[in-house]
């Protein structure tokens, strides 16, 4: 597919929705991208829920440490004004509401922003610390791909996996376009590049508004 | 870029207004924010609500930290564990001119902290059965008796660090800690007085005690009174 | 009264329950004292609620700190191994069952160890951490004169003051004797110098079980 | 005098017995009590109920820290957040030879301070309305739904420093505070190990992250793997 956006086109969208001395969790996967994406006027501090806040990027050979490392247990470095704490207070940032947003991955998203990201059939259940940043965080912000691998909806009416949390979700990122979840329900607010509205009326599987310019 | 630090605590409290409850660090005279309780009771404000350990305290024949702002009538409730620290609240709560909520120490520190956490209630053997339980909901655990606490929030909290970098980190020292880290999380608006400011990147990482994220203004103190020999 | 102990004979009767490695919450008041009262060869650690644990003792003139003061917020000194926290961490050590003992004073105790030491009528109620230590402390000693200026009973059968915890107290120390608190009752374990079993009986508002030798 | 300090992992771990419940600090390999581990696993006890944030971590082919200890068929269940950090875990899962009780991570972390800090039980939102809320009580709080956790205990937590002074002050480096400052808290006996034990005086009292009372065993870890280039 040549129409809509890569993987860094949404990074960087969404990097465009975070503001200036933000606090902001990144999930693991696709949305660690956003971190190449905050313009340089902006200061923002990336929390890790393992203890970090004021995550710098990936560290480089020679720069690692084996008690350095991110959510996703990758050696990260850390910027000037960073604090490194224990999980309990790194869960008073989360559950506390002191996150100003989250990006995260996510398997389904409903019509009302309800979120599932943390299992499936046939999977083992591992949750880590999705639940209490959906439980807890300002503004989450979900990055996907519109469908699955094999073509299926992954926005649908209502979910058909395991929930994460009900009506967290307040903005879905994906490939073909821009939707703010609102209490009308989900309204597109930007197409990608080469996508019409009829291309992802195709691919969702739940009802959308259409404003008259989308 | 966003900048936390204020040029005076006057500023830093300029938007405090009448009827605000306020948490304030400190035990006895140690880590209390002087500097913005002196800006507080210069902006005349009223009708406070004070979430700290105690109002003020007595040396001698003098009281200090929080009890002028008492004394001038300037505070209609009390939430802490041990009011008996002054005169000045004596008379008052005798004279039926200040509500007092009275709440065991440590239950203080964790009902702030449970609110800064987003815990929504905890159980507590600390008080069950006494005066201090009534009217509060109990439950058996594990054959003993418990009861349940609520988290307490706040409009802003004025808190005071021995440093503090540009983003808002803030370092102890001694016994200054005490409230200061549970109220800086708990507040809507948290205002940290420092002895000292310094660049981001001046203090170790990994020592601390309050994370930026939960600082919204800070000021370097401008007056630091020692009141022992 | 020239028979009995004195404040520092209590307080070195009570600073022979500490143990090597202890770690000790003092009352404010008397119970101070139980500092100058540990020999050389135990490591005792002192906690006071408002963030130390390896409390020294009151500090001299010229080496006072504005931030460094004990729960009767008296400017005190550390010793090494010393270390500074905040409340909820002071409390966790409390509430948690980590502090091996505490020693405070009372109003009043029961026969069966409740403990009124925190408010009383007329009184403005002031609370502190008692309540906490009452409710966590492995191991509560009550130090305090045998009976109130007017010569009335603080040992009795049933509280008449406000409860700070109940059957929290393990043994008293007064001027008269040395109490266990028992499954059975209130037994005289002691009696201070010059003073009788009957003077003991005379000057106690509950029942006391007296070993034949006590 | 009441010495803490152990010869080696070997003889600090010598007393866990078959069928202990032990809290294992570190987030993936960051903060792990490697050498304690190590040593448990030469000992050969068996049965062991572990609570960790993941049963191990998997890096390329190998598989890292606890993973030894599953793979070996010595834990009977696992509680922990992230379980998927290893394919050893999912094999004995899948084979029905390990239990696991699934905690989301900020919980898992407030249950055990709990625990540490005497609360009987706490209200979360996180998980409310979820399979993890199955079975467990639930209160609207302020119009939003709440659901009642309740402690975690273990006879052993095995924990990793930066440093130790002898006394079993602990101070943590970077990301490697974790679990282990809770963990601590909440076993019936805290066995540290730390990359330096220094001597009493030698760590500043107020950048202290777990103060001595909360540890009983102090041991210098003999050997720290490096796994990251």
């Amino acid at each position: 597919m040549t129409a809509g956006m890569n993987e860094k086109d949404m990074a960087r969208r969404a990097a465009a929705e975070i503001g200036d001395g933000y606090y902001v969790n990144l999930g693991i996967g696709m949305p660690t991208l956003v971190l190449d994406y905050v313009p340089a006027d902006k200061l923002v501090f990336f929390h890790t829920e393992n203890g970090l806040l004021g995550m710098g990027g990936f560290a480089q050979k020679g720069e690692t440490h084996p008690d350095l490392v991110d959510a996703a247990k990758q050696p990260v470095t850390c910027i000037q004004g960073a604090s490194f704490f224990a999980s309990d207070i790194s869960f008073a940032m989360v559950r506390g509401g002191h996150i100003d947003l989250a990006i995260m991955g996510a398997y389904q998203v409903s019509e009302k922003g309800d979120l599932a990201n943390w299992t499936a059939p046939g999977m083992l259940p591992s949750i880590g610390g999705a639940m209490d940043i959906v439980a807890g965080v300002r503004r989450i912000i979900v990055m996907m791909t519109h469908t699955t691998k094999d073509g299926r909806p992954k926005i649908v009416k209502k979910l058909t996996y395991p929930v994460t949390g009900y009506g967290c979700v307040s903005m879905i990122i994906t490939n073909l376009c821009v939707l703010d979840v609102t209490g009308e329900g989900l309204v597109l607010k930007e197409l990608a590049p080469g996508v019409s509205a009829h291309d992802v009326i195709n691919s969702t599987g739940a009802a959308l508004i259409i404003p008259e310019k989308p | 870029m966003v900048n936390k630090v204020y040029k005076s605590s006057a500023e830093a409290i300029s938007d405090v207004k009448d009827g605000a409850v306020i948490m304030f660090g400190g035990f006895g005279l140690a880590g209390i924010p002087q500097n913005l309780i002196r800006a507080l009771y210069k902006k005349g404000t009223r009708n406070i609500t004070v979430i700290s350990n105690n109002p003020g305290s007595r040396l001698g024949d003098n009281e200090y930290g929080l009890a002028p702002l008492f004394k001038e009538g300037r505070v209609r409730k009390f939430i802490g564990s041990y009011p008996a620290a002054t005169k000045s609240f004596k008379e008052l709560y005798d004279a039926g001119m200040v509500e007092l909520e009275l709440v065991p120490q440590g239950t203080l520190a964790e009902r702030i902290r449970a609110k800064g956490s987003g815990i929504g209630g905890f159980y507590v053997k600390t008080g069950a059965g006494t005066l201090l339980a009534e009217g509060k909901e109990t439950r058996a655990i594990n054959g003993e008796q418990y009861i349940l606490e609520y988290p307490l929030e706040a409009d802003f909290a004025f808190v005071k660090a021995y440093k503090s970098d540009r983003c808002g980190n803030l370092v102890y020292r001694y016994t200054g800690a005490n409230f200061n880290p549970l109220m800086a999380m708990a507040a809507a608006v948290t205002i940290a007085e420092a002895e000292e400011v310094v660049d981001a990147g001046e203090l170790d990482p990994s020592t601390i005690h309050t994370p930026a994220i939960f600082v919204d203004r800070i000021v370097k103190g401008e007056r630091y009174d020692r009141w022992y020999e």
